[in-house]
């Protein structure tokens, strides 16, 4: 297979997405010439115009509210969020118009849209621009939430949530842009869809279960490589998703190690983690269990600029190492 | 321009429908027998009628909370409003909207909004739909005095301006947000004013004047399809309380009086018997009809069932 | 003990903490005359005036924002919002800077203020006028989370909000407002300070414990009056604060009773109920465990507008009454 | 108003002192020495100066994104900038914030904000602390023309207007938003008509002209205390890109020349040269004096150490 960088995967799945479906078009800051905060949508405006990559003044609220409109009158928006920090300034249109309409109308309408936005840290932007906020999605009904680890996942999954008739927020790891990963041939890109809800075991192994998604699931790959060297079988399960939740790939995982770790970048509280630890302890792999289910998570700290502070913030190769060795000697 | 008595008369009777359709609300809360809340427009028939009834099939609006008028306006089935208000599977939003939430898709009514201003950025989306298909078509979006002091209003106009949109920006202006009277919430007379901001045209015309209302209307139609958005604004009083439950300690009962007097349904009443010589029996005949259409759909409402438990399960998703 | 109503309560804590400190005033939407939404402020334009009971606009953002930055200059102001719905419209005034000023500014300033959000179902309002979503805000580091359930904490909880030095989100679910219970005589209020921080064990008991908080007290209370009769002797812990969270209350409960329902009126993905599940199965409570913890929540769904949907959406007394037999029977 | 050559001599001397910080920082961003990005104001400086040293030590002002000249114009510690852009615990905010959130409450400097429309709420609330407390303060607002499309603009000059606050809302527009036009984020040509929809004074000025900045500053500042909020905006350009890395595409490069012949400092320096016949010596030393403060804070923020880990969890919360 090919090798594109995640970026690049995005960009596929829009450019595919906007030839196969006039009704497509991308909204956002500084999408056309610039090609976007990360260049994402870079070289875009040259193949299809201003009237499907249109740029907007620095109005949040308006951009995702005319998304929901766009999208309840038959078109497909996609939203470029600059950081996904700034759902805060259009929350109201994602959480009371975008997920509600179609229920508070009694299934009048849908609104087959997609927000895409950057998160998480590591690039030295500070509290402001370094969150992870993809728990409070997840707890609105009406939203989907996706998280996608590799370019193939988020090519695969991004044309799916394009194609997806509701919401969805579709997070994007500023740090995972430039990571490279194989892909489908383009003879094959036009059917790379990945179903939304299916989680993916990037790892299998018998003695604990690492439950994560996005960044943390290279980082925890790396872990698990080597700790099998000290003999220790880590299974990676990749969610995804986070909503749907593939939660009968996760229980059974639990029952087959008995042993599990949820990890995020997130800070810790509130987090998706809970969501997940709750899923497998009220589920049958309940009796299998070995050990208490433990979560690695971002501290319950803004993301502070410092380099150092900053990386110290949240779950590392390392530490994840350190933790799986931990519940293994217990 | 001229309006044909038929259109007169069925801006009339729309506009006594609208009336008779929220008196019955009164009473039904009253009686206790709606849960929730409403908000009545008595006062405002002219403005949401005269609005509504000037729009195509194919012209979009979105509402408000306070939105009878303006579904009654655009056409809504009377019925299913009320089984709506009741909150039985056969109303518009079978019974999970309630007043707050009226929607009909089929007579291109996108929905009524409970959150203040939160109709404007998606009435935005709405006027894009249009103008990407190349529809001959307008969005109207409907708001309040109020709820022109949101963010999502100025975010809204400014984008429609920059994407010379299809959208006309109604304010309905009753004075009163809430207990908070206009000039409490900002310091300007008149609303259109911020039209200016965007580089818009703005227009503030008399909001109980039914004719006025619907011929400026049909001219704001021709206007934003060709130009791109334009603000006008409505100037009407909200007669009742806020909602179901207000004593209106904030307002002098004498000021609440004096709007009396201008009631839009009498002024149009005077005006279609004295100047358009309508013989009285013919409004009569309407009136009772208007009585009746409410009566009827009542009757629909409280006959029809309530959604089974569940149906709480459906439609959070699109398939 | 006088007893007053919850609404009253969150007056009268207000009220004192005004006669105390001229720093504090309140700002919200049609406070003044009309005594806001639900009443609570009632009165206190009389004896305050205008200066300190301050209408604003209906400008969320600007009103919150204009808070914190009132807040970060020496005041002390309390934000009404009309329903904690709207926190949508100030999600950015409040996580962004509210929240996370003092840490990104490395300690300068503090943000003294509290948000009053009523919150939650069972008024008709539909689904943008009824949600839960104290989960998010517990997701903020740098925002503390209070949601009373009895007049008596709703006015030692406000009083100690208004005194503490951070950003404080209040909820105050609107069924409350008419509950009536005891709280101290006036010669005691002053003093009627209730720390952030401490859960209340609101009835003890060996069998099985209930951890949750606001209204769903009252329901859990009544559920376990009503297995008391069974001979299932049910623990309910009231949490009163999320953030900051009493774990060890929590988990000596967890250690005592070895079966735990959560509740919370809040749908249940992504819920706060899945934090205090996994701090129960994250600690040394684990062994002591004899069945999966359970979650009872609101359904994942948008609350309806329908009275029998509406009611149906959320936990009830009958509702969380079943769970617990069908725990103990197991 | 007559200037002194002190104060005429105190603004080209931090005019001087913020060049040589950005040009500094451009250089410490490209040899990789520090993480994270900055928004550079060469170009800019009469603004920021103009504005900020004009201002009382009680003033408040609440900075930008892009608000390096916003700081020293208050007068904020270099060394204690310097040691907060390479994200050092004798930082101003202890190496937690970095450029973007410059702050320092000593001088009055509530702090830079990310969100780009995010410090308008909070300057409102800060000048009602003022107005609440008696004092004879104002608060200045600093914000880019992008922002004046964001919401929060809006609703914090109507509240402000409605509340008669003593606050001045500062709109650096430097034409673009990023990479975006003001002529594509707005159909106005000048922002300072908003004011208009708050029935607020606005104005509008050359903002490459700093003595201009300072005297309408120091008039504005008597003005908001008498009579509530008041709009300026400065016209001004950006010179370099948006931040660290931008390629500047989409912009002509002869515009971006036309307006280096406008740099506010040139200008500065060939006023005081001819028309206050400063000797040329005396703007050398300054000049020097300002290259050599930035070289001292170099030297000050690269000798201090960076904050130990333990320091991730101080300042959430306060006692
Ligand atoms: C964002 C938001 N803030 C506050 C409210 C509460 N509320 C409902 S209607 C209303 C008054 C709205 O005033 P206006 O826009 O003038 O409309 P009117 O009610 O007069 O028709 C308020 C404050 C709300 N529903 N949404
Ligand atoms: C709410 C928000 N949206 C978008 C951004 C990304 N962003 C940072 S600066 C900027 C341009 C701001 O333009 P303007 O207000 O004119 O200020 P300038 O950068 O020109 O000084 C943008 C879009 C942001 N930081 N915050
Ligand atoms: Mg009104
Ligand atoms: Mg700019």
């Amino acid at each position: 297979m090919r090798e594109i960088t995640y970026a690049e995967a995005i960009r596929e799945a829009m450019s595919e997405e906007m030839r196969r479906d006039t009704g497509v078009l991308l909204l956002g800051e500084d999408i056309g010439t610039y090609g976007g905060a990360f260049g994402v949508s870079r070289g875009m405006i040259e193949e299809f115009g201003e009237k499907r990559i249109r740029e907007t003044p620095i109005s949040e609220a308006a951009i995702v509210g005319a998304a929901a409109g766009a999208a309840m009158t038959g078109l497909r928006p996609i939203v470029e969020l600059m950081f996904s920090d700034f759902i805060t300034l259009a929350m109201d249109q994602l959480v009371n118009q975008a997920a509600k309409n179609r229920y508070q109308f009694g299934g009048q309408g849908s609104v087959p849209m997609v927000v895409r936005a950057p998160s998480g840290s590591g690039k030295g932007a500070a509290a402001q621009h370094s969150q992870s906020i993809e728990a409070w999605c997840c707890h609105v009904p009406g939203l989907k939430v996706v998280v996608p680890s590799t370019p193939y996942d988020a090519k695969g999954l991004l044309k799916s949530s394009i194609r997806d008739n509701n919401p969805v927020v579709f997070f994007e790891q500023k740090l995972l842009y430039p990571v490279i990963g194989e892909v489908p041939e383009k003879e094959f890109s036009e059917d790379h869809l990945i179903p939304l809800g299916k989680a993916d075991i990037k790892k299998e192994g018998a003695d604990l279960s690492i439950i994560t998604y996005g960044r943390m699931v290279h980082l925890s790959l790396a872990a698990a490589e080597r700790l099998h060297s000290l003999g220790i079988k880590v299974e990676v399960v990749d969610l995804r998703t986070l909503v749907p939740l593939d939660s009968k790939t996760i229980i059974d995982s639990a029952k087959k190690t008995g042993k599990v770790l949820v990890v995020h970048e997130a800070v810790k509280t509130g987090g998706f983690g809970g969501e997940l630890v709750s899923t497998i302890v009220d589920s049958e792999a309940f009796c299998s269990l070995t050990s208490p289910v433990k979560r690695l998570c971002g501290y319950d700290v803004p993301i502070p600029y410092n380099k150092n502070l900053e990386a110290y913030a949240v779950p590392t190769e390392e530490s994840i190492y350190k933790t799986v060795l931990g519940m293994m000697q217990r | 321009m001229h309006l044909t008595n038929t259109v007169l008369l069925e801006l009339y009777s729309k506009m006594r429908q609208t009336r008779e359709f929220e008196e019955m609300a009164v009473k039904l809360f009253a009686q206790g027998k709606v849960h929730g809340t409403a908000h009545f427009c008595i006062g405002e028939e002219a403005a949401g009628i005269g609005v509504g009834h000037a729009l195509d099939q194919d012209d979009y609006i979105l509402q408000t909370h306070r939105g009878h008028h303006q579904a009654i306006g655009k056409g809504i089935n009377l019925n299913h409003m009320m089984a709506e208000l009741l909150g039985k599977e056969s109303g518009c939003c079978k019974g999970k909207g309630g007043s707050m939430h009226i929607a009909d898709f089929s007579v291109g009514s996108l929905g009524a909004n409970g959150i203040v201003g939160g109709g404007l950025p998606l009435s935005v989306g709405a006027a894009l739909t249009q103008q990407y298909l190349g529809k001959n078509a307008v969005t109207v979006c409907f708001f309040g005095d109020g709820a022109a002091n949101e963010g999502s209003f100025h975010e809204s106009l400014n984008l429609a301006s920059i994407w010379k949109l299809p959208v006309l920006f109604v304010c309905i202006n009753n004075q009163y947000g809430m207990s908070t009277h206009i000039s409490k919430s900002m310091n300007i007379d008149d609303i259109s004013i911020r039209a200016a901001s965007y580089n818009m045209k703005g227009l503030s015309l008399d909001g109980n004047d039914v004719v006025l209302v619907y011929k400026e209307t049909l001219k704001a139609k021709e206007y934003v399809k060709k130009h791109g958005p334009m603000l006008m604004v409505l100037h009407t009083y909200r007669l009742l309380g806020h909602s179901k439950s207000d004593a209106q300690v904030y307002r002098a009962k004498e000021e609440v009086k004096s709007w009396r007097k201008k009631d839009p349904i009498l002024l149009f009443r005077k005006y279609l018997l004295t100047e358009k010589k309508i013989p009285e029996t013919v409004l009569k005949q309407l009136e009772d009809q208007a009585a009746q259409d409410i009566l009827n759909a009542l009757a629909f409402a409280e006959s029809s069932p309530e959604p089974m438990a569940e149906k709480l399960f459906e439609d959070i998703f699109a398939d």
